[in-house]
This record gives structure tokens, C-alpha cells and sequence, in this order.
């Protein structure tokens, strides 16, 4: 259990997922499984492009937080996280959760946790411009509330 | 003390940073919000729905009744809608 | 609900999953959340190989049972699986299965599932090959059967 | 009628396949076992352990209850280990 495990970082540039994942997966012999996951930004009919806030003093502390708390649930699991921002355009990746384990399920469950949580916990806002020339701000889900707590009674 | 603000609490304030001397004797993030919320129409509108409002007291997510005393940056948002 | 919402492939040669997801994404525009899953021969100390044995006249159509289940499961949800066999050596990889949903929990979901299943209803076996000469064949894990049996269940 | 074998079970019989006339009724998967276990060492070696043994009948998972009458091909290997 260490904070290293799952390395994060912050970034306006694009990511290349495979090779975050080779990268990962270099640093040790026994993980058969990797797992990645890619948000990426819906290419909605009249959808210019997305552009992602965040707060600069908070955010990759949070997100950092966020993967020691994986790690402590799964000691046998690494992992990368990179989180976008600025303004992207429809179709391009906001987020990576790259994991890897000696067993699948931790590979699965450690990216899913790393998700809702980053969706819930991570200080990110999300602004919609749109053809017409309007903007709006993207609303929170419940269901990422939901999803996020689950792991709470665990 | 610093405030900070962003998405749409930012907007509507119209700013994305002030620095206030909050009354001594404020002593929790409601009591700030409320303080708050008349200072402008700007502020008002930003901070009318208080179920909307998320605040971070120095880089750590607070409740309506954490403390701020102290505090040097009280940030003020809407939910987060990253990932 | 059709077969074609999750491709199957059988092969011998490698893959690149960067394209394969790639290919899933580009088939739709309301896509916000990529699942790859990646099953590794992992790098043990020794082990020379793996080969993969199969069932030619069950396997594919068996992958693609499994397949249709998970289309019946999440309607809104595309993936492909590729499932290699022959020979392979530590690090290669054996297994992919890519996922793309509107919703995060839905591409998770039926990632895992696919994989659940593959593990124990897809008609192949494993032996390894160690440096000392002698060869094995690699033993069915209860907890797969357990995984798969989950589903049920749901 | 077509019997495969896979994994130990191919290894431990010491062939991939072979086609035998099984007797005039033969019903179950189990009766198929029973009667297969006999017919050599490396028959009886592979069928041992018969909570290890799967079987496909023309390439559909079968229990021992499973019928066998009409089957043109009936397979018999161990767990299965992909993925």
C-alpha cells in the first residue's frame, strides 16, 4: 500500500491509453489481468466541444487521495489515473483509469472504484458549448452519487 | 480570507476570486454562506439553492458546519461533474 | 438485442486493442465510457510458454453465445472479444474483450461478464510450458466458476 | 459415433479422436463414461476423476443426464481454462 501504485496526473495534452498501459504493465511479472478504462466526450448532434474546470489548488491532491484509498483496498493492483482539462472536442478522452493485478477482479474493481469516485470526489466542471452558440454546465448524476456510496459499505 | 469560485458559482458572482475580511465571530461554512449570499445579486444567485452548493475549506470538502475559523481559502462550487 | 452489437474473433495472431477500440468507437456517436479488458500470460519465473487449446467446431459459436447474452443483458452496449489460441509467451496477450456504452456501469458490467463467462463456458485449455522441461496443464479455478455464477443470480 | 478429446484427457487416452459403435442402448452421458472407462488404461486414467470430466454433446455443454441418443459428436475434456 503505497500512494505510488496508482500514479496520477493532471494534463490539458491528450493521452495515449496503450501505452500507459504497456507502461504499467513493464514494472512487474505476475499480472495477468489489465483493465482500462476511457470517458471520453459524446459527439452529440450540435456539440462543439466540452471544456473541463478544474481547481488548480485541489485537484490532483484529491485525485491522489483518491488512488491511495484504492491501493489500501487492493494491495496486489497498480494503476495510472490522467485527467484532462480544458476544452475538448466531441469524441476526444477525458479520462484514463489504466489498472492492472494479478487477478481480475481487482484489476475491475479497483478501476471501477477509482471512476465513481473521481466522477464524485475529483474538483472537475464540466461546460458544454453548443451550435446554437449557447454554453451550459454539465448537471451532477445521482446515479454517480450512488455508484460512489456503494463502495462506502464495503 | 481568501474565496474561490467556480463553474456557475463563479459566473454568477461574476468573479473567480475575493478576498474579504470576514466578522469575527463567523464560525461555519453556513454562517459564511449565508454572510455570503447578501452581498450581491451576483452572490444571491450563486448561492440560492443551498442543496446546489459544494465548499472545499482549505483543499478539504467541508459540510455546512465544518469550521472555518482559521481557514485561509474557503472554495465555493457546484457539484463536481469530472471523469 | 443482436449479435452483431458484440463481435467475436478467434486467431492465433496477436492483436492491438488501441484498434479495436478504436474500431468499436467509431461506429456510434453516443459513446462516453470504454471498457478493455486484456488477459496476460503472466511473466512467472520459468515458464517458457503457453498454448492455448481449443474445440475448433464449438469454440467460436460458444464465444458468441456468450456474446448474444450479453447484448440481451445491456441493449445500449457494444464490445468486441478476441480470444487467441496456440502458442504464447509470457507477457503476450490472450484475451481481449472492449467495451463501449453510453453509461460507465453498463460497459463495466458487461466487460466483466464477458470475461466471467469466457472463463468458464469457452472451450479452451492451458498448458504451460517451465524451463526444467516439464509441462502442465493449467488447473479451473473455483473462483471463476463462483464469478460466472453471480450473473445468475441477477 | 464421433468421440473428441481435449486437454489431459486427449493426453491421457493418447488420441485427439476415434469413432466407436456404441451399443444399442446407450442412453446418458454418464452410461457413455462408464462404458468408455473400461476400454483401455489410458481410458480408464482419463475418466478417473469424473467430477473433473466435461462433456459436449455436439457441441453443447451436457450433464451426466444428458441424452446421447442421435449425437453425432461427443466431446470429453477437462475444465475449461481460457480467458
Amino acid at each position: 500500500m503505497t500512494l505510488s501504485a496508482f500514479g496520477a496526473r493532471l494534463q490539458e495534452d491528450s493521452f495515449d491509453a496503450a501505452a500507459e498501459q504497456a507502461a504499467l504493465l513493464a514494472g512487474r511479472s505476475d499480472l495477468g489481468a489489465a483493465v482500462s478504462f476511457t470517458g471520453l466526450v459524446r459527439a452529440d448532434h450540435g456539440l462543439i466541444a466540452l471544456t473541463l474546470e478544474h481547481y488548480p489548488a485541489m485537484t490532483l491532491a484529491q485525485i491522489q487521495a483518491i488512488a491511495a484509498d484504492a491501493a489500501a483496498r487492493w494491495p496486489d493492483t497498480i494503476g495510472t489515473i490522467i485527467h484532462r482539462h480544458g476544452r475538448l472536442l466531441p469524441g476526444e478522452a477525458i479520462v484514463l483509469v489504466t489498472t492492472a493485478s494479478p487477478h481480475r477482479a481487482h484489476a475491475f474493481a479497483a478501476a471501477q472504484f477509482l471512476m465513481d469516485w473521481l466522477k464524485t470526489k475529483a474538483p472537475f466542471w464540466k461546460r458544454e458549448e453548443w451550435a446554437d452558440g449557447t454554453t451550459r454546465w454539465v448537471d451532477a448524476k445521482g446515479s454517480d452519487d450512488n455508484a460512489a456510496e456503494r463502495w462506502l459499505a464495503e | 480570507m481568501q474565496l474561490v469560485y467556480f463553474a456557475w458559482v463563479r459566473t454568477r458572482i461574476g468573479k473567480d476570486a475575493e478576498t474579504l475580511a470576514v466578522p469575527a465571530g463567523m464560525m461555519t461554512v453556513s454562517e459564511l454562506l449565508d454572510w455570503l449570499a447578501v452581498r450581491s445579486p451576483g452572490h444571491a444567485a450563486a448561492l440560492e439553492d443551498r442543496s446546489a452548493i459544494k465548499v472545499a475549506v482549505d483543499q478539504q470538502f467541508a459540510g455546512p458546519d465544518t469550521s472555518i475559523a482559521g481557514a485561509s481559502e474557503i472554495a465555493i462550487f457546484p457539484p463536481v461533474t469530472g471523469g
